[in-house]
């Protein structure tokens, strides 16, 4: 351990971009933080660059949710992990000593986003109950539902830097409820390079890690991510062995959580199967780039008894081989509820980082 | 009975906070806290029955209560246009009419509980009143507890059938006619409001 | 604490319930209105059984059927609001305008 | 109810205050082991002990944040009544012969009442930040809530027929001879599951849950957050010896003194608790709600059935 923790464990909130995010759930292997759910729960922002422009509001919006006293570092591509954890233990240790006098201030003013506009302290002079400007504020209106209910709808945007999503995408959902009526994901799309072997199977892992968090795994998720970093220290022969097993060590594990049975018959997408079968290529993936059976880009998966459309729609969340269509993937969306949207994007793993092209260029 | 100086604060207490609470049911303008508001003042009731050594009936009122508030706020949120309050409008009417009637009751019934005489038969303690309402309940007043049963299965049944989107003649919008979105507007055919999953219905209302 | 004193708390309920049940024009509003004159009348049954009735078992009976009362008219009362909110997208009184169908 | 059972108030009030202060630390420092276990992580015991304390002390030197148009009234209300249910539920559980703080008649009624009390906390929790996360996520905690209320109910109401009584301090008297765990085999695994969502932890943090970036408590920061996670620490506290009494014979045992029983089989329950929770995978709220209808309900309703043959 390369830094004692004296106060315990750091919370940090990560705010990645789409380039440095599989890499930063290593952050979980380390003791000396805390990876918090949300900004909220943290003290300091840890921005792993680089961030595409249109990102710059969302981070300012992010930072400015930390509560006093708050500080934030930022982790250029290349610096090593432990360089991050002592600067972010260094920002902490900072910040007790001088609480008042170290931590930020806001990066954007506090303003409300729907200020009041009606006439009187209570709103006396809007104009009409439906529509419009009622009483001065904006009320949700009803819309068609699933239920048939029509109840009122509420659009909310989640993401580039929202936990539970992979780093840069937005998901666009107007809610019913926890309904989902409608859906649209973007993302500025990420060249994530054709590797096989333990590069891939790093990837992998740091999928794997902020997965098992997803899904209330903290603990595995740990061990998840120390696997990731050990295949990072050094890819020999050796360690990708003891890397291998571990991970089936960590797969039964997994066994005893109920994992399985919970993903079971959730997130069906049309010809791939449900989440708990992406799961299991993922983790089928993983072990094969480790043990070397795996080339790379666009190889036979092989093993497993292929069901049906695995040829066509698979989805390797390791290395995506097929990029994944989120405007598909958005209409899929529809009727499910906002947790399962999150498992359903969490089990296509990397593949929503690199989006089909076309669907992008559509929409512009 | 609890008695003593003891139990008459705790009563006062207890009968001030049903009363306030309930009052304040209709006077906020958060749904939410109008729900659990009466949530409280039925609490409060309960805690009453509890000094008065209806121990069971105030804890079952207790948790019977709190499974129905709950419930009651979930159609809050659901059905106001408005449920947090943060538009505040006026959702009443014949406000002079109610206010004179509520009080008009209130001081009536009170004026019965001052002036009429009552029988003074107290009970004498809570001690066996548990199990006496069970040998009641299963004996004597069988007939009570068994209709009881079949009320709240048949409002079960009762309950889905109405509120479930497909009645005994088809979709239940069908036909029917939604009021107008402005005073004196026309009234508009409800489909374009309400179209349940599937669509594809032909329409065939038997009123238009 | 008297039965003239509880009593007295169950009419405050009572009005205040009738209050609410005749002013709001929401209907889940003017559910919790009857809901509150129900929680009145528990009340004094309660004090009736307590103070005049010696304590016979069948008084609590009698609470209890209030408090059945007070669930079934909930249930149903909900799934009328959720069949009028279907078929006529309305949450208050002056929304149906007739009891037509 | 019995005034021989009765403690005097002020010793009263300390004990349920000790209590679940020194149990709620024990279970941070176990959940602090547990997670560090799992994960790998070789700390020691020093730091999984103070771990606990340092946390605290960090949410207390933080700023409370605020939302757009929050219901501040509930939203700090939430914890505390949360907190003071299983204060209520722990009350009416004997904590030793004669050592309840009010042993009443009505006590397992009590108990059950305060479990389903504790969802308003939880609708409150989602409801009071105004944030749609939080909102969804108490939204289908709630879901799930009323789907346990009910599988409580049978399971407490089977265990109080062997004892003839509603009264807890007589349910643990009646398994001098054959504790309820083995006579109801079905009641304890499922009350387990019941204090799982009444403590909104594990495979039922539904809550909190981190697939919606921290459910109802993703806007809780400062001693807002502390409060929360106290009190659920300390509902685990007053269910596991609601547990340990009702099902594990309470103070029975042979040798040691009847307290120190009652604090191995609650320290015992809530352990596994502690260990379901972390190890368990988040279930969702419609295949929860699915299976306790088709599965766990009808196993509830075998138990009372199977208890009141016995009984009769």
């Amino acid at each position: 351990m390369a830094v004692r923790p004296t106060a315990g464990p750091v919370p940090v909130s990560v705010a990645a971009g789409p380039e440095a995010w599989a890499s930063s759930q290593e952050l979980r292997a380390r003791p000396e933080l805390e990876v918090a759910t949300s900004p909220r729960h943290a003290t300091v922002l840890v921005v792993a660059g680089p961030l595409p422009d249109g990102d710059r509001e969302a981070l300012d919006r992010t930072h400015d949710q930390l509560p006093h006293p708050r500080a934030s570092v930022a982790w250029d591509p290349g610096t090593a992990v432990g360089e991050v954890v002592a600067a972010v233990v260094a920002a902490d240790a900072e910040l007790r000593r001088r609480p008042g006098e170290a931590s930020e201030p806001d990066r954007l003013p506090d303003v409300d986003p729907n200020p009041w506009r009606g006439q009187g302290p209570h709103g006396q002079g809007g104009e009409g109950m439906m529509g419009g400007t009622p009483y001065g504020r904006a009320m949700a209106m009803t819309d068609e539902d699933r239920d048939g209910l029509a109840l009122d709808a509420l659009t909310v945007t989640l993401g580039p830097f929202l936990d539970p999503l992979p780093g840069g995408l937005r998901l666009e959902a107007t809610l019913q409820g926890d309904v989902l009526t409608a859906a649209a994901l973007r993302h500025p799309g990420l060249a994530i390079p054709a590797a096989g072997g333990a590069a891939a199977a790093r990837r992998g892992l740091q999928w794997l890690a902020h997965a098992l968090h997803v899904h209330g795994l903290g603990g595995h998720a740990a061990r998840a991510a120390a696997l990731a970093a050990e295949l990072g220290r050094g890819a020999d022969g050796a360690t990708r062995a003891s890397v291998e097993a571990s991970l089936a060590r960590l797969c039964r594990r997994l066994g005893r959580t109920g994992l399985w049975w919970t993903l079971a018959g959730q997130g069906e997408l049309e010809g791939q199967g449900d989440a708990r079968r992406r799961w299991e290529e993922a983790l089928d993936g993983i072990a094969a780039h480790l043990s070397g059976q795996r080339a790379g880009r666009g190889a036979d998966p092989g093993g497993g008894g292929g069901g049906a459309g695995r040829e066509t729609g698979r989805v390797d969340p390791v290395d995506p081989v097929d990029p994944v269509d989120l405007e598909a993937l958005g209409a899929a969306l529809v009727g499910r509820t906002l947790d399962e949207a999150v498992v359903t994007i969490t089990s296509l793993g990397l593949g929503t980082l690199r989006p089909v092209p076309a669907a992008r260029e559509a929409r512009r | 009975m609890s008695s003593g100086a003891a139990a008459d604060v705790a009563f006062v207490a207890f009968a001030l906070v049903a009363v306030a609470a309930g009052y304040r049911v209709f006077r906020t303008d958060s749904m939410v806290r109008a729900t659990f508001l009466l949530l409280a003042s039925f609490l409060a009731v309960g805690a009453i029955l509890v000094l008065l050594a209806a121990e069971y009936l105030g804890t079952a009122l207790l948790f019977m209560m709190t499974v129905e508030m709950v419930v009651m706020a979930l159609f809050m949120v659901m059905f106001m246009m408005n449920p947090a309050g943060l538009n505040p409008m006026a959702m009443v009417h014949q406000p002079r009419l109610a206010a004179g009637a509520g009080v008009a009751a209130g001081v009536a019934l009170a004026g019965v509980a001052v002036v009429a005489d009552f029988p003074d038969a107290p009970v004498a303690g809570s001690a066996g009143a548990v199990a006496a309402l069970g040998a009641e309940l299963l004996g004597p007043s069988m007939l009570v507890f068994e209709s009881a049963g079949i009320t709240l299965l048949a409002t079960m049944v009762c309950a889905v059938v109405l509120s479930a989107s497909r009645g005994r003649y088809g979709p239940t919008h069908d036909g029917s006619v939604a009021p107008p979105l402005d005073p004196g507007g026309d009234h508009r055919p409800t489909d374009d409001l309400v179209e349940p999953g599937g669509g594809g219905h032909g329409h065939h209302g038997s009123h238009s | 604490m008297t039965l003239a004193t509880v009593l007295v708390a169950a009419a405050a309920l009572v009005g205040i319930g009738l209050w609410g049940a005749l002013g709001q024009q929401s209907f889940v509003m003017l559910l919790m209105g009857i809901e509150l004159m129900v929680n009145g009348i528990i009340l004094a049954a309660g004090g009736l059984w307590a103070f005049a009735a010696g304590g016979v078992p069948t008084g609590q009976v009698l609470v209890i059927v209030a408090m059945l009362v007070m669930a079934v008219e909930m249930a149903v009362g909900f799934a009328l609001v959720v069949a009028v909110y279907r078929a006529r997208g309305a949450d208050t009184t002056e929304g149906i305008g007739s009891l037509r169908g | 109810m019995t005034a021989a059972r009765q403690l005097h108030p002020v010793p009263a009030v300390a004990l349920v205050g000790a209590v679940l202060g020194i149990g709620s630390y024990l279970v941070a420092v176990t959940r602090a082991g547990v997670t560090a276990r799992v994960a790998g992580q070789r700390l020691g015991l020093a730091a999984i002990t103070v771990a606990p304390l340092r946390r605290a002390r960090r949410l207390l030197g933080q700023q409370v944040t605020t939302t757009e148009r929050p219901d501040s009234a509930t939203w700090v209300l939430a914890p505390a009544a949360y907190a003071g249910l299983a204060a209520l539920a722990l009350s009416v559980v004997p904590l030793g012969p004669g050592t309840a703080v009010a042993d009443v008649d009505t006590g397992i009624v009590v108990f059950g009442a305060a479990e389903v009390l504790a969802v308003v906390a939880f609708y409150l929790h989602g409801w009071s930040p105004n944030s749609p996360l939080a909102l969804a996520a108490g939204y289908r905690h709630v879901a799930a809530a009323l789907s346990y209320a009910l599988l409580s109910m049978f399971v407490l109401i089977a265990a109080a027929l062997p004892a003839q009584s509603l009264g807890i301090g007589a349910i643990v008297d009646s398994q001098a001879g054959l504790w309820n765990v083995l006579r109801q085999p079905l009641g304890l695994p499922l009350l387990l599951v019941v204090a799982l969502g009444v403590t909104a932890s594990g495979p039922l943090d539904l809550l909190d849950g981190t697939d919606l970036a921290g459910g109802g408590g993703a806007e809780d920061s400062g001693v807002q957050r502390l409060a929360w996670e106290g009190a659920r620490a300390v509902m685990l506290v007053a269910f596991a010896a609601g547990a340990a009494a009702v099902f594990l014979g309470g103070w029975h045992g042979p040798l040691l003194p009847g307290w120190a029983w009652m604090a191995l089989k609650t320290a015992a329950v809530a352990g596994l608790l502690v260990v379901v929770q972390v190890q368990g995978a988040r279930v969702s709220a419609e295949r929860f709600v699915a299976v306790s209808w088709t599965v766990l309900l009808p196993l509830a309703f075998l138990d009372l059935l199977a208890a009141g043959v016995v009984a009769l």
